[in-house]
Parts: C-alpha cells; structure tokens; sequence
C-alpha cells in the first residue's frame, strides 16, 4: 500500500552473507521507510549486478570496485554509498606448517586463486610492503581441498566462507590453518560497495536514506544476534539453496564484524581517502586511464544522515 | 489356440525382457559399488563422497520438501524446454527441407546460435526475458541444435533409388519429404530425441545459475559455493536419476522406430 | 499396330544424339552411352536388349527424366521427360524393386495414389496384387517377401496409376518361367486395352519377341544403337505363336546380334 | 558478385542477426556494459589480430584435441557395448550419469585426478562429446544392412573381422554426424572449462574481460569462440557430406 | 559324375524333414518350407528349381546357416553349416548382391580374404575380375555399376577363396544371354577343375540341364520336394548339347512339372 519498490541485485546466492538484509525485510524495516524491499539472487554465473543497474532491473548492486570503475568509464554515473564490509572478507587462506601472515609470506608461493584479476590484489601487496619478489598463480575452483592436498601454498578466499569448510573438517584456525585478511596485509580496500546511479540517489535521495537507514537497523539488529539474520536465510529468503544452519550462523557470526571498519562513524562507513590510495593503484593496474577521484565516486551523505538518525 | 499360446508367450517375453534388463541393473550395480568405494577411500579426493552418504542426504525426510520443490521447479523447465526445443528443431529441419535454398544459412545460423556461450548472452537473457524463463530458453537452444543436427541428417539419408522412385512418380517436395524422407529419418530423429533428455538437463541447469529462484541447479551451485558436498551430489544424482528415467523411455521409443523403419 | 500408317501416329519419346558419362571418383569418366537415337510413337512398346553394362539402364534413367543427357536431347512429347513424372503419367519399375520397406505389400502398391493425392482405389490395388499373385501378401513387409516377390510388387507398384509411357527394367529377371510367361500374357492384355507407350529393357530374346512392337538391340559400352528390328507377329499373340518357324528364325538372328563383335 | 550469392545463402540469418543487434542496440539506447554494438566488437577484434589468434589457436587445439579423444571413445565404447549386452548395460548409465553430470561439478574431480591444468580441459571437451558419438554410433550399429551382416556370416567372419570389415566402416557415417554434432561442442566444453580453471586461451579471455566490463573484448571473444564452432561445423558437415556420397 | 557309384560318395549336405516357418508381425506365421528332404553329395551339382516365393532361397539360406530349421535337421559334412562357414569353406552368392557400398569392385572382391585372414591373392582376384568381365571397373564402387555387372561382382567374391561348398541364388538373373552363357561355361570349367560342392538356384530349365548333375523341382508355397531328376548327359558338355532331342525333351518334361497343379 503505496510502497516505493526497491531492488537490490545481490552479488551472491542469498545466504547469510546478507544477514542483515534478511532482518530487516523480516521486521519490516523497509516497510517502516515506504519501501518494498526486492531482491534478486545473484551467483557465479548470474549476470553481473552492475549490469542490472545499467539495465534499469535493479535500484541499488552489492558491487565490486574495479568493475564500478570500468563501468564508469563506460558511461554509467554510478556512486557508491557506503561498503557492506568495510572490512573485506577477502582473506588469505594458508595451511599450518607454511603460514601466510604476513607480506613477506607471499613470495614464492603457489597461490591458488578463483579470478584472475587476483594478481592485481597481491601485486600491490607486495608493492606497498616494498617487497621484490614474485609469486605463482594456479587457477583453482571453489573447493578448497587443492590448498589440503598441497597443490597451492594458499588459497584466495572469503574470510566468511572457505574458513568455515576447514572447521568443519576438524582443522583448527591459527594451529592447522591461518586466514589473513587482506586488510591486515596492507591491501584495505573497503569490501562490498552499495552502488547506486547518481542520477537515481539525486532524485530520490530520502528513500535512499530510508533504504540505508533500514538495511543498517537490520545489520545492528542482527549483531545482537547473528544466529537470526542466518536463520532467516536459511529458512526463508534461502529456501531453496539448501543452506546448512550451523555453517550459516558461523558465517554470520564472522561477517558480523566486518561491516565496521576499525575506526569509523558507523557500519558501512569508510574512509573516502582509500580510493585514492589503494584503489586507484590496483586499478591502474587492472587498465584503467581514468583518473579515480573519491569526490567522484563517492557520496557518504545519504549513509552519514542515516546514521545520524538511527 | 492363439488363446492358449498367448499366455506361454507373454511368459516367455516377460522373462526376456527380464534378462534384457539384466545386464544394465547390473551395470548399474556396479557403479554404485565403484562409486561407493572410490568416496570411502577418497580416491577422488573430497568432492566425491561415497553414494552411501548421498543417498543418505536423499532420504533425509528433512530434506525432502526442499529436494521436491527444486526437482519439480526443474523437471517442469526441462518438460518445457525439450518441447519448445524439440519442436523448434524439428520445424526448421522440416522448413530447409522444404525451402532448400534456406538450408545454407539455417545451418550456419543453428550452429551460430547454438555455439553462442550462454555465458556471453547472459545480460541479454536477462533484458529479453524474466530470470525463471532463463532455463527453459537455454534448455530449448540446446535441444533445438541436436534435433535439427540428428533431424536433418536423417532427412538427407534417404537412399537413392527411393529418391528416384519419387520423382518418377511426380511427388511434390512436401510429398517426398512426408512420405520418404521423414520414415528414413525417424530413426535418426528418435535417437536425437533420447540424446536431447540429458542435453536438456544440462541446459535447464545452466539455466538456472543465471539467477532463477530455485531448481536443483540453484542447489549444486550452493552445494560448492558451500561445500555442501552431499547435498551437490544428492543434486546431481537426482538430475542424473531422472534424466536416466526419461532417458531409457525414449530408448524405448527409439527402439520401436527403429524395428519400424529400418 | 504395325496396319496403322506410321505417319498418323505422333511420336511419344524421342533421343536425339543423346550421351551419357558418368564422372568418376578418380577425375576421370565412363562414356555410358554415345550418340543414341531412338524414337518411340504414342502406344508403341518397345524392347532393349544389349549385353550387361551397356547402358540400357541409363537410357530407361534418360527417359525417365533421372538423368540429364551429356549431350543430345530426350523429349516426351515434345516435353521434358520430369513433366510427364509431374502429372503421374509415369510408370516404372526399377531393376531393384525400391519399394519402401517400412510399407506393406498394398501400401507400396498405394503409394503412386497417394503422391497424386488420388483416393486410393482399394479394388484396382487389390486387383494388381491378384494379378502379380501376391494375394495374402497384402501386409507383408518387403524383407518378408522373396527376391521374385519384391520385383512383382514393383511392377504392381508401376501400374497403380494407369499411367501413359511404362518403363520396366528387367522386370522379371528374378521370376521363373511360368510366372513371368503369366506376368507376360497379363501385360499383354493390359496393354492391348488402352493405348501405352511401353519401354522394356530385357534379356530374353524370346521376351522381347513376344511382347513388343519393335526391338532395339545395343552394343556394348559405349551404348549404341546396333539393329531396330520390327516385330511382325500379329497381335494378339499366343504362346503358341512362339513355336513358329519364323519366330525361332528371328530368335536366332537376334542372339547372333547380341554376340560381340569380333 | 558471383562470389555473393553463395556467401550470402550461407550467412543471411547470420547478417540479419547482425542488423537486429545492431538495431537493438542503438534504438533501444541499451548500456554498452549490457549489449555492445556490433561494430565496436568487430573492431576489437581486427585491431587485436594476435591476442585473439593465439588464444584462439589454443582453443581450438584443446577442443580438436578433446573431441579426437571424445569421439574415438565414444565410438569405440559403442562398439564395445553392441558387442555384448552385459557391457552395454555397463556402459551405457555410466556415459549417461557422465553427460548428466554439470562440468563444473566435474571439475574438482577431474582436476584432481589430472593437475589443474590443459589436460583436464582437455577431459571436460572429451567428456562433452563422448556422449553422443556413443548414441549415435550406437544407432548405426543396430541398423547394419541385413544383407551384409548375412554376408559376414557365410564368409565365417569373427568377430573382429566382422567389427573391422563391416561394423566399424557401416559406423563412419554415423560417427560424421556425431562429429557434426559434438565438434561445435567442444570448443564451447573448452572455453568453458577454460572460462572456470583456466589461464588462458578464449574462455579465460572471454572471463577476464567480463570480470572488467570490457564488453568489446568479451564478446570479441564470444564471436571468435563462434566463428571457430561454425568453421568446426562446416568443415564436420562438408565431410559428412563426403563421406555420405562414398558410403552409398 | 553318373558312372561313379553312389555309396562311394560322401554325402555333403543333408537336409532332413526340413521345415521353416516365419513369424509375422500380426502374430501369424508363413509355413515358407515344408518336410524338406535333400541329400547332396560331395563334389555334386545341384540346381533347384520352382516357382517364385517357394521357398529356393530359404533353402539356401537353411544350408548357408542364416536361417535355423523350425523342424528337421540341416547338416553339411554331418555338422553345423555354421561351422563350414568358420573355417572360410563356403562360398555364397547373394540374390540380392549385398557388395559393401564403400568398397571398390576388387575391394569387395578381396573381402573373403581379409576376413578369412589371408594373404589378399591380388592375381587371384585379378583373375576373378576377368572373368566375370569386369576388367577395367577394380576400382568402381558398387553405385557405379550396372545391375548386371554387380551381380557378376558378387559371383566373383563367392569365388574368391575357392570354396567348398558353393551356393548361387539365381547369380544370372540380371544377365543378358551371351554373358550369361559365357559365365555357365566359366562356372563348369572351374568346377571340373575341382570337387566343388554346389547348389544353385536358377529360373532357366535350360542352364539347370547345362550344368547341374541333379534337378531338384520345388512345388509352391509351403515348399515341398517335387521332383527329384538326374541329368543323363555326359561332361563336359558343350553349347551343341543343348540342341539334341533329348535336351528339348527334358526341358519340356521340367518345364511342365513347374506348371502349378490344377
Ligand atoms: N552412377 C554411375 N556412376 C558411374 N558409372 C555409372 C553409373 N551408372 C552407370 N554407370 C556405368 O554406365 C554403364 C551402363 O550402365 P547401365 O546401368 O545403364 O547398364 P545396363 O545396360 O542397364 O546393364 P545391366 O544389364 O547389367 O543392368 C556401366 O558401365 C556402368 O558402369
Ligand atoms: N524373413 C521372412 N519373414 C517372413 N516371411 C518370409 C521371410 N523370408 C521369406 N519369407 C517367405 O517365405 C517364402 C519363401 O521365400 P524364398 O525367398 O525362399 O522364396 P524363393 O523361392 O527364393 O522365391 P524367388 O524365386 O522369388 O526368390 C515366401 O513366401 C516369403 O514370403
Ligand atoms: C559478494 C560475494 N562475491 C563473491 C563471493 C564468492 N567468493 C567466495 S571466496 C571468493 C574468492 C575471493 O578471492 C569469492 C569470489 C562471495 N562469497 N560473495
Ligand atoms: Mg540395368
Ligand atoms: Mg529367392
């Protein structure tokens, strides 16, 4: 009744990684803002969600920053509002006896990786510790049994993901296996950007606001709890893939965390300066001539009166 | 008397049909056992579980609302698909059949569409149609090719003191092509017809991991993404099984053309 | 036949100059036949004889519009051969029967009816089968029936229609005597009730005597015409006109045609 | 001109195709991260010969090399499995549980019984046309010439006379359509496989620029990946045809 | 062959109370062969004669071993007719020709060699080509002949391992006169060149009376054993010996004991 419908075009199957969100449509928080919360479900193969902003099939895209980049520069006007974890999950998975905690860590390994654009990732690693050295990428799938049978020396993964696999296995975190985040290794680029177009945030900058003030009440609310927003995929907005329970919870319970950055105003909050100087390295890395300016791409307003009014 | 004999003989055909039937149980037999031993001993590291513990995640009364509601949400893409599919298929044969100046470009437009990656058309997929017709369009692509290779070979493989015979008698191109070419080709489109039950499959899976809401391949895909290893394969074997179904059926089919036509 | 005036007749099928070669897989080329000339009136029935491998065959092929002549022209009625196949005014029986094997004996014999999307005429089938003697046959499939049986259901195949010019070649060679002096006398009475332009390609000698109204024997490869001898024998002819003096007379003559030529 | 005619026969649905993307494209105004015109791809394509050859020509090899192996199986398994019933019972679930199993979920095994590397590329394109070459085969193996196979038996053919002199020969225009069929095939299996393990070649390139939006070069890729299957195809269907008039 | 006694003689094919009826597809059965009794000796040549669809071929096929005997027994040698065929010592000519359409006329020639696993005996061949003139065609393939000449390439395969046993299913029927008595007379020269066991199944009095050793006359369907005639003419035997009156006279005796009953 009079609901603005909103779509949000999630980069991943809708699993507990979006714990949050799923509390907030379960408690009504988008209702409470005006809006119908809408998502689509995303996966490896699903077509990219900036992509279905450009296509008009979607209103706000769990993103990623590179692809924003060349997506601007292709003529999009997108901006990014805030980052779901400001602390991204993206980790470095090692084996006890051959750890990698550190920059120094990665030179001569095998490391076992999903994307190739991953070498960027560990190039400016490597760069901004000063550290001259080279490593070997192996393509690798989305099982991290090759980094257990010795095929890799570590694995590129998802701190909220493959971890878990390793637990369930008996394996212990910190005896058995490490996870470095790439943040602790000097790479501290904010992850999931909320991306919106410019154009689409101008003119309706108070659902924005609603949007985000909802999506944050549902995150905070699921810290109290991280048990509930993973219920609440597994039973309800993630039906149908067939999630496990108690690997869902611990993904909530360790994503949790990772939607403040250690020093900021609030989840999703990040520090607009980082664009310039970690984003802007790996881009140019990755071929892309424009200039990357925050003040461009980055509008905290609408998240900043958000969370103002929480 | 052909009262009496009848009987014996059902008999007798049951009991063949028995022993014809042997060798694939069997066979399946078999590769259950291989399959079970190759998970225990994890012969083929930890993505092949042993069948015992896919079965086990099958017969899970727990899982079996979320088991029907893929596999029904599947099956029903793939019925539709393989009939849309098939029928495209048979009607573009059937169309450069009758309009052969057509055949040239048909053929290079089938094989360009068909070897098109799925992967690269997705974003067009997404604009033309809604996420959960995405399956039934790419399962229907792919049937359409095989039909349309498997139908216009057949339809080219009417021997040629047939042909002649129709044109002696004057026959019209729909003519010989409904009677001469299309019984020669029957046999050819049937196995096509088996072929594409396992293609569709496949493609309604594919289908699927462009984003449709549900289906057994939404959960192979989160199967892997969380290593839900049992569940992939439960999955998996539950396409396979069907498809194993469908699949020995239209055997059946292809086999009664076959003694028909050949 | 032969008390009507040549002149009044209209010609019905005509070769002018007409060869055949057939390319061959190597580049190179068989010279089939060179330079024949023939010219058949309107009910006229006429007998080939020549050695295997001479080209007789080709020539029913010519006539039948199955082949295009290298060089020269082959008209009916002034028209190209494929414009008689049009309108089903074309009969022929093939050296190998082509009948359809997925069809029983009545539905290969129906076929030429159902081409010409004629109703099919249950008696006038039923009557040509009685008249090649494969009643009881009617269901049979053509792998049920023997090598005589097959070729018999052709020429039934060949007559379904009524059609103007028949082409028969060797349609007895695989029937023993008494059938084929019975298949004979049947096609001699068919051909007495209405007018029939007749080509036969056979290897009696005795055959070609009794039945036609003119033999053409060839030579060997390459095809040519070598004698065109007029049958004199009234007509209707008897078995009996086969004992005459003047008839063994002429089956000498033309046997001693047919040896080669040193 | 009398070059056009038969260009044109062949490729009209495809030009038509063209026009209606390009058509699409620029009335529709679509977002060149959605759907690129049909030129700009064109014209990565043609000022990037090498890039796109090389990747190209590894493609190409992994899937001839995959099919080879493929269609030679497929055969050959049909062959065994019309030989006797008890290994067509064996044979036959099993290549279907195979066709039936998704590549990817086939690839973590595969991979682990044969490295990270070309050679389980090459095993997925194999997996991918073994399949149908076996039904295929298997089809033109019960529908050998009754007169022939009467033949072998009077000349007291064994077994593998009989396979070497009737079955396999009476097979190959059954094997030419399977390869028809499963040639196209394979180059997608290949870019595939090397969209999600690779390191390079099309699938990979196809990937790493998708991955950037570089929606030129990504469909650039596809086309390569497209003009190769249709190349694959035609070449399959000119030596069915061949074959097809020397078998009759 | 006559003046030898007959207990001295071995006996090569037995046919014994020999029956064969064929299932149809509607469930009934055609009784094709019916208390067959036939013993032929080694070395013997025996031409069966009868009218179309009686039966000659299954009695061929029975002694080929293609077919089984629904009753009686078939025996070659007092074994398995199955079993001649394995050691490669039967040499068959088809009624319908069955050459490998893939192969070329001395390829298909040659097969009995590749099979049998022997040397391929290239001036044996040679030789076989010749004689069924077909010089010049080694390397036409079968689509590529005349009836005819096909027929003879099959003739010339049956004799390529020189065989023991030889059966002929009307070899000749698609053969012109003078090739056809060319050939009778090449048949008998390699026959009494050696013991040749041979059964041939023919529609010509005359070429039974020329070469055969025995007449064995088939009555129609169920095929029955009618008559069973001795040829008195001494060998070799010569065209002339087809003019005595003796000749004539058996011509007309057999030919009149294929008239159907009344
Ligand atoms: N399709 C073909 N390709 C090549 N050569 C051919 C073809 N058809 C026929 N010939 C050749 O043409 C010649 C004449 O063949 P045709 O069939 O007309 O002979 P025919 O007189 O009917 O012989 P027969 O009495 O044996 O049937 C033969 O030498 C044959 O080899
Ligand atoms: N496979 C079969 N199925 C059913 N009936 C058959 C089969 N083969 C032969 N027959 C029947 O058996 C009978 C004898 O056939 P066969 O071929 O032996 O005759 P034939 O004497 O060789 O005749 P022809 O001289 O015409 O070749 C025929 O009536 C035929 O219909
Ligand atoms: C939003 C989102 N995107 C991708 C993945 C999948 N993923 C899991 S681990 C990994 C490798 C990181 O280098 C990737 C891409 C995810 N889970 N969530
Ligand atoms: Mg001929
Ligand atoms: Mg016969």
């Amino acid at each position: 009744q009079g609901l603005t419908p909103l779509t949000t075009a999630l980069g991943w199957i809708p699993n507990a990684e979006y714990a949050g969100l799923w509390v907030a449509l379960e408690r009504g928080y988008f209702a409470q803002e005006g809006i119908e919360g809408l998502y689509t479900p995303g996966g490896p193969n699903a077509p990219g969600v900036l992509v279905q902003l450009a296509a008009g099939q979607a209103d706000f895209a769990g993103g990623d920053w590179v692809p924003l980049l060349e997506a601007r520069a292709r003529g999009n006007d997108f901006i990014v509002l805030g980052c779901n974890f400001p602390t991204s999950p993206a980790a470095i998975m090692s084996m006890g006896d051959a750890p990698v905690l550190t920059p120094a860590d990665l030179v001569g390994k095998r490391i076992l990786s999903q994307l190739p654009a991953d070498a960027n990732t560990l190039n400016f690693v490597l760069d901004k510790a000063g550290i001259a050295g080279d490593f070997e990428l192996v393509a690798t799938g989305f099982s991290p049994e090759p980094l257990l049978a010795g095929d890799g020396d570590a694995y590129m993964a998802y701190a909220t993901n493959q971890p878990i696999t390793f637990e369930n296995m008996g394996l212990v975190e910190g005896k058995d296996f490490h996870v470095t985040l790439f943040s602790d290794l000097g790479y501290t680029v904010p992850g999931a950007p909320i991306v919106a177009s410019r154009a689409f945030v101008q003119e309706n900058r108070a659902l924005v606001v609603g949007y985000l003030r909802a999506l944050l009440r549902g995150w905070i609310e699921n810290g109290k709890d991280p048990a509930f927003g993973a219920t609440l995929a597994v039973e309800k907005y993630g039906a149908d893939f067939g999630l496990d329970l108690d690997q869902q919870i611990r993904q909530s319970t360790l994503g949790q965390p990772l939607i403040s950055a250690k020093e900021g105003l609030g989840p999703f909050w990040f520090d607009p300066a980082l664009v310039e100087s970690v984003i802007a390295p790996v881009a140019a890395a990755s071929g892309i001539e424009q200039p990357v300016l925050a003040d461009e791409l980055v509008d905290l307003t609408p998240l900043q009166e958000a969370l103002a009014s929480l | 008397m052909a009262g009496l004999t009848s009987l014996p003989t059902r008999l007798r055909r049951l009991k063949r049909s028995c022993a014809q039937r042997a060798p694939a149980l069997i066979g399946i037999g078999l590769f259950c056992l291989a399959w079970q031993l190759i998970g225990s001993y994890r012969l083929a590291g930890l993505t092949w579980p042993p069948l015992s513990v896919v079965i086990g995640y099958l017969v899970d009364p727990d899982h079996h609302r979320l088991l029907t509601r893929a596999a029904s949400t599947t099956l029903r893409a793939v019925a539709l698909g393989y009939l849309i599919g098939a029928g495209i298929g048979l009607f573009l044969a059937l169309a450069v059949r009758l309009f052969r100046p057509a055949r040239a470009g048909i053929d290079t437009f089938v094989a360009l569409i068909h070897v098109t990656p799925a992967i690269a058309l997705a974003p067009v997929f997404m604009i033309l149609m809604h996420r959960d017709a995405i399956p039934v369009a790419i399962c229907a692509l792919a049937v359409t090719y095989l039909i349309y290779v498997a139908a216009t070979s057949g339809l080219d493989g009417a021997k040629r003191h047939h042909i002649d015979l129709f044109a002696v008698m004057g026959a019209r191109p729909w003519q010989r092509f409904w009677l001469l070419e299309r019984p020669t080709a029957l046999p050819a489109i049937a196995s096509g017809l088996k072929l594409a039950i396992p293609v569709a499959f496949m493609g309604t899976i594919v289908g699927e991991w462009f984003g449709a809401a549900r289906g057994l391949g939404l959960l192979m895909v989160s199967g892997m993404q969380n290593f839900q290893i049992p569940m992939l394969w439960a999955a998996v074997l539950l396409t396979t099984l069907t498809s194993l179904v469908l699949y020995a059926l239209m055997g059946l089919v292809e086999r009664a053309v076959e003694r028909r036509f050949a | 036949m032969p008390d009507i005036p040549q002149t009044e007749c209209r010609e019905a099928i005509a070769l002018r100059a007409a060869g055949k070669a057939f390319a061959l897989d190597d580049g190179g080329s068989v010279v089939a036949l060179d330079g024949i000339d023939i010219s058949i009136r309107e009910g006229e029935f006429v007998a080939i004889l020549g050695p295997s491998g001479c080209g007789k065959s080709t020539v029913l092929r010519l006539v039948a519009g199955l082949e295009t002549a290298t060089s020269g022209t082959v008209h009916i009625e002034g028209r190209a051969p494929a414009e008689l196949a049009a309108h089903h005014r074309l009969g022929v029986a093939f050296q190998d029967h082509a009948l359809l094997p997925w069809l029983s004996v009545s539905d290969n014999v129906a076929l030429p009816f159902r081409v010409a999307r004629k109703p099919v005429a249950r008696d006038t089938i039923a009557r040509l089968i009685a008249l090649v003697g494969l009643s009881g046959f009617e269901n049979a499939r053509p792998s049920q029936l023997s090598g005589g049986m097959r070729q018999r259901a052709s020429i039934a195949r060949a007559l379904a229609l009524d059609p103007d010019v028949l082409l028969l070649d060797e349609p007895f060679g695989a029937l023993d005597a008494v059938t084929r002096r019975h298949m004979n006398i049947e096609l001699q009475r068919i051909w007495s009730a209405r007018t029939l332009t007749t080509v036969l390609v056979t290897h009696s000698v005795e055959e070609a005597l009794f039945l036609a109204d003119r033999i053409i024997v060839m030579t060997g490869r390459p095809g040519r015409v070598l004698r065109d001898v007029a049958v004199p024998f009234a007509r209707p002819r008897t078995p009996e006109a086969l004992r005459t003096a003047q008839f063994h007379a002429m089956v000498d003559d033309l046997t001693r045609a047919l040896e080669p030529q040193g | 001109m009398n070059r056009l005619v038969p260009f044109l026969s062949r490729y009209w649905a495809v030009l038509l195709l063209v026009v209606v993307w390009h058509a699409w494209v620029t009335l529709g105004d679509l977002n060149s991260i959605v759907l690129p015109a049909p030129l700009p791809v064109l014209a990565d394509v043609v000022t990037h010969p090498a890039l796109y050859l090389t990747n190209a020509a590894q493609t190409m090899a992994t899937a001839l090399a995959g099919v080879a192996i493929g269609v030679l199986l497929g055969a050959f398994v049909a062959i065994l499995a019309w030989a006797s019933r008890l290994l067509a019972g064996l044979l036959t679930p099993l290549g279907l549980i195979f066709s039936s199993v998704p590549i990817v979920a086939l690839i973590p095994i595969l991979a682990r019984v044969l490295g990270y590397d070309i050679s389980t590329v090459v095993a997925i394109v194999a997996v991918s046309a073994f399949f149908p070459t076996f039904v295929f085969t298997g089809a033109g193996l019960r529908d050998l010439p009754r007169a022939t196979d009467d033949l072998f038996k009077v000349l007291g053919a064994t077994p593998w006379g009989r396979l070497r002199h009737l079955v396999l020969p009476a097979t190959v225009p059954n094997v030419m359509i399977s390869l028809r069929l499963t040639v196209p095939e394979g180059v997608l299996a290949a870019i595939l496989a090397e969209f999600l393990m690779g390191r390079s070649g099309l699938g990979f390139m196809f990937r790493e620029a998708a991955s950037r939006f570089a929606m030129e070069r990504a469909l650039g890729t596809s086309l390569v990946v497209t003009l190769a299957a249709v190349l694959f195809f035609t070449l399959a269907h000119r030596a069915e045809r061949a074959v097809k008039a020397r078998w009759s």
